[in-house]
């Protein structure tokens, strides 16, 4: 399967290793990833509070580049940039002066001929058959399928999977042996962009989400956008902080998890630039669910 | 020059178009001046040769509408006349009519914003396209 | 020659404001055939119709244009005026220079201009009309109520006892429709079984009404007053004449876990089964869907045990064909189900149901016998969440219209929850709440102040479980947006009114139209709601837009009174707007050629062949004849006629030719 | 008064353009060849050669098969009149045979018979005819039974006669023809080796048209017609391409301003022609149609105006869809009982 | 040919049929229609690919009605010509006998105008590339190159209606253009009136002609008006899949429809 692959500056940043794992898995699964050449950055949430033509030129001149190439599809792995590309081509489908105006601006020709495919879909076509063969080392914890705010609204834009309760990221995680749990906070909000400014709410906001995960028995958060792992991962401690209590539940993204499955190394995955340790309560019958709660905090880590 | 002001006619059927037409003005929705209704019970009482003689008489537009397939009052007058266009309009274009000039719809009875919609359409469609001289020319050509 | 006369009128300003009415007369009285040109001010009015009457008397006039409103308003009116003064009504015709002119262009010389147009075509058809006298049909003086609700059981007995023979046909086992299902009735908290089950026996009884229940319709032909009607009724899998209804079968039948329909899948039933304990006719009915006989040809454990032997697994279904005179569509509505909501769990918590489900377990015969129990555990729930407006007033989710009654029932649901549970905590999630009949908002005071339901002004955004608990997060606007965060044990949707899943394909065989929202189409909102445009089709309740109990019946009411009215005489007069073959003296006799191409076309099959003979019985030719009873006016086959030998008496070919002309 | 000059055939072109000079419009035969039309023409190129008649006549250009008689205009309740002016552009009918030719004279018999139709007289005055003989005819041609030949002069102003070399003899025949000469006598030289008969088609005569004329009233009920007219569709072909067919219907075209008045070509051969409001319809049949069209040009005419409805050109057997040919009928009509 | 003579010799002498209309030598090279009515006549009868002319023309005229029950030589377009007038209750079986010849001459014998029916369905009934190549050479032209061939050709139109006249399923007693009452169409031939008159013809024609072409034979001054009513038969074909002429049940195009019928310009 041959696909155009636009990073984004989070994967090339402080996300890189979602862009590590997902180069990691990539020929196992007979990924072939063809960066866009000079892709430029998709302007994010600060381009369209300040200006909508610019919104939409960053993300036209990225797939007006990957319609030259001749990649009919492009994989965007974050699910910021895939919000923001894709909302690019539906207004500019919508809109033939729109179009043209844009054009104009990047000084290229963007037909709206490339599609775009986020994580979820990539990996639902390649795991269509279950590649049962692959998965050496079964990811068997039960974890919480986070799909963010992004990945699925808005519904008539992005009509991906079912806007309030998705499923697509729990089929997948059955498939590499994982157990996923039933539980309330799969699109509600981690706070996003007020990382920095309102820790805060960051803080309230993600604790909810990781009490709910913790109290459903959820051993490792998966997600698939750079912004809800740095929130619930980096932010954790402040979450605990703010709830009164212990969480240590690591927050992976769907490639490394992928990639444990498939047996690759943890260095490979670059797991360790993660702040809460990925690290799993030995493993011990169903009851230890209970037992999971009141883990003592693993070594290393600042009581504050 | 003033602008050219064509001249519409609209044949309309009683009970879906007709009570649309009502219904655009109940609702005050303003719209072009130039169309002329013609009331008949059904668009299957609407004859071809009513359509030429709209353009004979001058028109250089005309507008068809009536209830969508599957509400006509009558049942079936609709789909007949659905038929009856798809060939008419096969003959007239193998003929070198401009079939721009000859429009179609349907609209209901809660469609009030629709007609004034298509009517506002064909007027300025029809006002690009000018006076219909191709028909008007012949009213004289071949009399001694 | 003839002597039209042309009406002008003002409308107040609605026409006089936009079109000047001098220069309107005055071009008309310049239009060859024209004799008597005036405006006045309001010419429906009475005044305004002695002008006409006045004129017509003085000038001899052969024909009238009135140029007013719509036809559709206003046609009726001056034809009657013409009539009472001796000129035939079809040689009155309407100019709509108000909806189609006045209303929709500024004030200027176009518009003006248009008017005048308008009314030159409408004298150029008076010109052309003949007198035309209206078509004597028998009427059947049966009519058949389609929906044994509220609504079509109080047709049904205004019907009855007028006199008439009516026909009512019901799709569920027992007629009783959505009231039976209900538990107390706002505003007056009477129990809806003590209030409808007289009434069900009363239809039972009813020497005028034959009921068949479990029956639908499956088609409809003819016209006003002849009505051919085709009801299927259903193999119910008994005979029903033997049955007692003792109920035996169904206490031995052993599939006992089938969602009860009646009981909104909050309880269950056998696979032979009567819906509810007063059920009309209590006979019960095999649901063969799910009974093993019809699945898998085992158990036959009601035949076994019925006293009666009435069991008859092989009864086919049975054909019914009726004529009636008019049919009255009272086939109700349907509420939306949980699933509808995916902010609500796309339907998959269990203790969040609809205010139907909450009727059932509030209703003394229902699964519970009247205790509010949460479904999934069975436990009485402390805190109880109403949330109004569920899927009502919601553009996004295509619903934009307010269902009415719903306002209504979330205070009896919380008022009832707090008559049973006095410790419980009951809030209501609203936007606007509308209490407008009558004890309506008291009813809702009553429900705030005597029994502390805590009304909380704002929209719920979502409801998710949570250790056996549900959590509603809502906003409570009056307090600057609040987030609102409770816990709650059971959550009741009052979810939206919509119309039955079969209505489309009812309307259609009916041909009768419906809005986007699949709610019948009334003739006109204000001035005939309870009528359709098919005429001698009546309608009444939520079938035509959500209603309550009061307006159902008011207008079942209403709509029985139209049928006794069209029943009132023994002949209907129909509108002799109908296509006519051409006829003449020998030789030629008629110009058709027998084509039959007309046959073919008409939809309401109301073309004959008719053979001319001479006198001494030599066939000369065959061609075609209308029957003057069943043909509707479409036109279909006048425009077809390639001879051109069948018109339409009111828009003859010469009429609509000159209305072209006269563009 | 005839004068024989020799007209050279590349000097048409000077010809046609002096013609054209002076104002006149030239009609001329074109098309292809099942298909020859007199159209308006200003040079000799493209003119039709090779054929034995055009498919219409040129009676067109005298009695139009659509004429605007007078126009009227609506103002209010009464009705205005515009005559027209009668200007009709002065014309020459080039390469036309001697059989039509001779038509106008049976056209302008029954234009002012009784009534001196001021349409008609005007187009035949401004006409000029320059006709071409015969050389070749066909089994439909039978001018020569009815007064006619390939030579012959009725009714030309001038005729040419193709000599072999391709040039031809004209003979100056009125003063019209005189008129025509004069705009450029330098192409008409002095003609005396150009001979005719030579050229000429043999055309038979095939009946003795006096006798045929007395026979048919005898013959008005007998079963001929039906026999004869049973392959007859009832079109009005025959009477369209004839040369003196001249019935016409009146038709007004008005709308609510204005509207004017049409006399177009009719033909006996339709029912409609003789349908009365009653229905009743004294010609109900094509075999009684058929008669009447005969009896009309071969009795009725020399009857009453004593020239023959018909100058055997032939054109009504060439159109005819049900090949319905006129000369065997008649020889059928000459040898009946 | 000689099968032909034989049948018809044999009908006749068995006062089976009073008249056999077929075809027979006309002037000079054309053949004509003829109507035998004596056994020894029948050598007169002809067949050749020049027996083109639609004799079911003949068997609506009164006169040929009065000669008796007729036998008629019918190709593959006569056939359906009588097929579709059968269709729209002209002629019944029993009405006459059909001397049916299969495209290489054979004679062929029809008990019913089901059997018919059979025949004609069994052909092959699609458009032969040259007169679909006719169709497309004017399809292919601009609107106006359309309208200015149109307007050149209707031009030569005299209003003789031999194309009326020649074509069996015109058939009616008074045609609209006869009716003035209102007058739809003008009966001068001026450019409107012929415009008209054409438009209206195809359009009365429109899923009923068999496309026999003898209205354009018929043209004295040649106009290929049969292109009109063959373009609209093969739009009836492909639109709504319907032949005319192929059925003595009626099936005309206009008079029915599918609720699913395809169109892409209603708003």
């Amino acid at each position: 399967m041959k696909l155009g692959y636009f990073p984004g500056c989070s994967l090339q940043g402080s996300a890189s290793e979602f862009d590590e794992s997902l180069q990691a898995i990539a020929p196992a699964l007979g990924l072939e990833l063809i960066e866009i050449p000079d892709w430029n950055c998709c302007g994010a949430s600060a381009a369209h509070n300040l200006n909508r033509l610019l919104a939409l030129a960053l993300p036209a001149r990225t797939l007006a580049l990957a319609e030259r190439t001749g990649l009919a599809e492009v994989l965007v792995p974050c699910s910021a940039c895939y919000s923001r590309l894709i909302l690019t081509r539906h207004e500019l489908d919508q809109d033939e002066g729109l179009r043209r105006q844009v054009s104009e601006i990047i000084g290229m020709e963007y037909q709206g001929t490339a599609r775009v495919l986020n994580i979820l879909e990539v990996m639902g076509q390649i795991f269509q058959d279950g590649l049962k063969g692959k998965i050496t080392k079964p990811f068997e914890h039960p974890v919480a399928c986070y799909y963010g705010c992004l990945l699925v609204r808005p519904p008539k834009v992005v009509q991906f999977d079912r806007p309030e309760d998705p499923r697509t990221m729990d089929e997948l995680m059955k498939k590499i042996g994982a157990k996923p749990i039933d539980w309330a906070f799969k699109v509600e909000c981690c706070g996003a962009g007020f990382s920095i400014s309102r820790t805060d709410l960051v803080a309230k906001l993600s604790s909810k989400i990781l009490a709910d995960a913790q109290r459903r028995g959820a051993e490792a958060i998966i997600v698939t956008c750079p912004m809800c792992h740095a929130n619930l991962d980096m932010r954790q401690e402040k979450a605990e902080k703010w709830a009164g209590r212990k969480y240590s539940m690591p927050v992976l993204y769907l490639t490394q998890a992928i990639g444990l499955a498939l047996g690759l190394p943890e260095k490979k995955l670059a797991l360790h630039q993660h702040l809460v340790p990925v690290s799993f309560p030995v493993k011990a019958k169903p009851a230890a669910k209970a037992k999971a709660e009141t883990a003592p905090p693993p070594a290393g880590q600042s009581e504050e | 020059m003033a602008e050219f002001e064509p001249k519409i006619v609209a044949f309309v059927c009683n009970w879906c178009t007709y009570a649309g037409a009502d219904l655009t003005g109940t609702s005050r929705i303003k719209y072009a001046h130039n169309v002329r209704m013609i009331r008949l019970p059904c668009t299957g009482r609407i004859d071809f040769m009513l359509l030429l003689k709209a353009f004979a008489r001058g028109a250089d537009g005309v507008i068809v509408s009536g209830c969508h397939p599957g509400d006509c009052h009558y049942t079936a007058g609709n789909y007949h006349a659905r038929r009856r266009w798809i060939l008419f309009r096969q003959l007239l274009d193998f003929l070198g009519f401009d079939i721009r000039r000859l429009h179609f719809a349907w609209v209901s009875a809660a469609e009030g914003a629709k007609w004034a919609e298509t009517v506002n359409s064909v007027v300025e469609e029809v006002r690009r396209l000018g006076p219909f001289q191709n028909y008007q020319q012949l009213a004289r050509a071949g009399i001694e | 020659m003839s002597r039209i006369g042309v009406f002008l009128c003002h409308c107040g300003e609605n026409i006089a404001g936009t079109v000047d009415p001098g220069k309107v007369v005055e071009a008309a009285n310049r239009i060859p055939g024209v004799v008597h040109s005036v405006d006045y001010k309001y010419m429906c009015s009475d005044p305004g119709q002695n002008l006409i009457r006045e004129a017509m008397r003085d000038k001899r006039l052969t024909g009238v244009v009135v140029a007013a409103c719509s036809p559709r308003m206003h046609e009726p009116t001056f034809r009657r005026v013409c009539a009472e003064s001796g000129l035939n009504p079809f040689l009155c015709e309407m100019a709509n220079v108000r909806e189609h002119c006045s209303w929709v262009h500024e004030k200027s010389e176009l518009t003006t201009a248009k008017a005048i147009d308008l009314v030159r075509i409408m004298v150029e058809k008076a010109k052309r009309n003949r007198p035309l006298f209206p078509i004597k049909v028998p009427v059947t003086k049966t009519a058949l109520v389609l929906g044994g609700g509220i609504a079509g059981i109080q047709a049904s007995l205004d019907i009855a006892n007028a006199g008439y023979k009516v026909l009512l046909v019901e799709r569920d086992p027992s007629i009783g429709g959505h009231m039976a299902q209900l538990s107390e009735t706002f505003p007056t908290l009477d129990c809806s079984q003590c209030i409808l089950t007289p009434r069900m026996v009363e239809v039972a009884q009813h020497p005028n009404i034959t009921l068949h229940t479990y029956s639908e319709l499956e088609s409809v032909d003819g016209f006003i007053g002849n009505f051919k009607v085709k009801i299927r009724k259903k193999a119910r899998g008994i005979d029903e004449k033997l049955c007692t209804g003792c109920g035996v079968c169904a206490q031995k039948c052993p599939l006992k876990k089938i969602p009860s329909e009646f009981n909104a899948a909050m309880g269950m039933r056998t696979a032979i089964y009567t819906p509810f304990p007063q059920a009309v006719p209590n006979k019960p009915v095999i649901d063969k869907k799910r009974c093993t006989y019809y699945l898998k040809g085992k158990c036959k454990a009601c035949e076994k045990a019925c006293p009666a032997e009435a069991i008859r697994f092989d009864q086919p279904d049975e054909i019914i064909e009726v004529e009636t005179g008019a049919i009255v569509c009272t086939t109700g509505f349907e509420v939306l189900s949980t699933e509808f909501f995916p902010e609500y769990g796309y339907g998959k918590p269990k203790d969040i149901i609809t205010g139907l489900q909450f009727e059932r377990l509030a209703s003394a015969s229902g699964p519970t016998l009247g205790a509010i129990r949460r479904p999934s555990d069975g436990k009485e729930p402390e805190t109880v969440v109403f949330i109004a407006c569920a899927g009502s007033r919601d553009p996004a989710k295509g619903i934009e219209y307010c269902s009415k009654i719903c306002c209504m029932y979330t205070a009896k649901h919380a008022m009832l929850y707090k008559h049973k549970v006095h410790q419980g905590n009951a809030y209501v999630f609203y936007m606007d709440i509308r209490a407008g009949g009558k004890m309506y908002e008291e009813f809702v005071r009553r429900a705030i102040e005597e029994d502390g339901v805590k009304y909380i002004r704002g929209r719920v955004s979502r409801v998710y479980e949570q250790d056996g608990k549900l959590i509603v997060k809502g906003a409570d606007t009056l307090l600057g947006a609040q987030p609102v965060e409770i816990e709650a044990d059971l959550v009741v949707l009052a979810t939206a009114m919509v119309a039955n899943s079969g209505a489309e394909e009812l309307a259609k065989k009916i041909h009768v139209s419906y809005d986007s929202y699949h709610f019948l189409a009334e003739a006109h909102p204000k001035l005939r709601p309870v009528e359709t445009n098919t005429a001698g089709i009546f309608l009444a309740g939520a079938c035509q837009a959500p209603r309550d109990i009061p307006e159902t019946v008011a207008q079942a009411s209403a709509a029985a009174s139209k049928v006794a009215a069209l029943f009132s005489a023994d002949e209907l007069s129909r509108e002799p707007v109908i296509a006519v073959v051409h006829r003449t003296a020998p030789p030629i006799f008629s110009i058709c050629e027998g084509c039959f191409m007309c046959e073919q076309a008409c939809p309401f099959q109301a073309i004959e062949r008719e053979e001319i003979k001479t006198r001494d019985g030599k066939l000369i030719k065959v061609v075609a004849k209308v029957n003057p009873g069943v043909c509707q006016g479409c036109g279909t086959c006048v425009a077809l006629c390639r001879a051109k030998a069948i018109d339409l008496q009111g828009f003859t070919n010469e009429q609509v030719y000159a209305e072209v002309m006269a563009v | 008064m005839a004068q024989a000059k020799l007209l050279k055939n590349d000097s048409l072109k000077g010809l046609f353009a002096k013609l054209k000079a002076s104002g006149r419009r030239i009609l001329a035969p074109r098309g292809k060849p099942e298909r020859i039309l007199f159209e308006e023409v200003s040079s000799p190129e493209g003119m039709a050669s090779k054929y034995i008649q055009t498919t219409l006549s040129a009676k067109s250009a005298v009695f139009p098969r659509c004429e605007e008689l007078f126009q009227y205009r609506f103002e209010g309740k009464d009705v205005k009149i515009e005559d027209r002016q009668l200007d009709p552009p002065p014309t020459v009918i080039f390469g036309l045979r001697p059989c039509d030719a001779s038509s106008f004279a049976v056209l302008n018999a029954v234009f002012s018979w009784d009534y001196q139709d001021a349409f008609f007289k005007s187009r035949l005055k401004n006409t000029a005819v320059i006709g071409i003989s015969c050389r070749e005819s066909d089994q439909y041609c039978f001018c020569t039974s009815v007064g006619g030949g390939p030579g012959d002069t009725k009714g030309s102003d001038i005729l040419l006669t193709r000599q072999d070399s391709g040039d031809y003899l004209a003979e100056i025949l009125t003063a019209k023809g005189q008129e025509l000469v004069s705009l450029a006598p330098e192409l008409f030289a002095p003609a005396p080796s150009a001979e005719k008969g030579k050229f000429l088609a043999q055309v038979p005569a095939h009946f003795e048209v006096k006798e045929l004329s007395q026979k048919l009233p005898r013959l008005f009920d007998s079963g001929i017609w039906v026999e004869q007219s049973l392959r007859c569709l009832g079109c009005g072909a025959c009477a369209f391409v004839c040369p003196t067919c001249v019935c016409f219907d009146i038709q007004d075209e008005a709308d609510r301003e204005a509207g004017s008045r049409l006399r177009c070509w009719d033909s006996c051969g339709f029912s409609l022609f003789t349908l009365h409001t009653s229905g009743h319809n004294p010609r109900s049949v094509q075999s009684q149609r058929w008669r009447q069209r005969l009896m009309h040009k071969f009795s009725y005419f020399p009857e009453r105006l004593e020239v023959l409805g018909c100058v055997g050109c032939g054109r009504c057997a060439r159109s005819c869809p049900a090949d319905m040919n006129l000369l065997e009928h008649l020889q059928a009509i000459m040898e009946a009982p | 040919m000689d099968q032909l003579r034989k049948k018809a010799r044999e009908l006749l002498e068995s006062g089976a049929v009073k008249t056999v209309i077929g075809y027979g030598q006309g002037s000079g090279k054309a053949v004509r229609a003829v109507f035998i009515r004596q056994p020894e006549q029948t050598e007169k009868l002809i067949l050749d690919e020049r027996c083109r002319q639609n004799l079911a023309v003949y068997l609506l005229k009164p006169e040929v009605k009065n000669l008796g029950k007729p036998a008629v030589v019918a190709r593959l377009p006569v056939l359906r010509s009588i097929l579709q007038l059968a269709a729209e209750s002209q002629l019944a079986d029993g009405q006459m006998v059909i001397l049916g010849i299969s495209p290489d001459g054979q004679l062929l014998d029809f008990a019913s105008l089901k059997a018919v029916a059979d025949y004609v369905s069994a052909q092959s009934l699609e458009l032969p590339p040259p007169e679909r190549e006719q169709l497309e050479q004017i399809e292919k032209k601009s609107p106006a190159e359309r309208w200015n061939f149109w307007q050149e050709e209707f031009s030569r139109c005299v209003k003789c209606y031999a194309c009326r006249a020649s074509c069996p399923l015109c058939y009616c007693s008074r045609c609209a253009v006869e009716c003035n009452q209102p007058q739809w169409i003008s009966s001068a031939s001026h450019a409107r009136g012929n415009l008209e008159w054409h438009l209206v013809r195809a359009m009365h024609l429109a899923g009923r002609c068999v496309n026999c072409g003898d209205c354009a034979r018929a043209c004295p001054v040649g106009i290929p008006l049969n292109l009109l009513t063959r373009k609209l038969g093969e739009e009836v074909f492909k639109d709504f899949g319907l032949r005319a002429g192929t059925t003595p049940e009626l099936k005309y195009a206009l008079a029915t429809f599918r609720p699913e019928d395809q169109e892409d310009f209603i708003r």
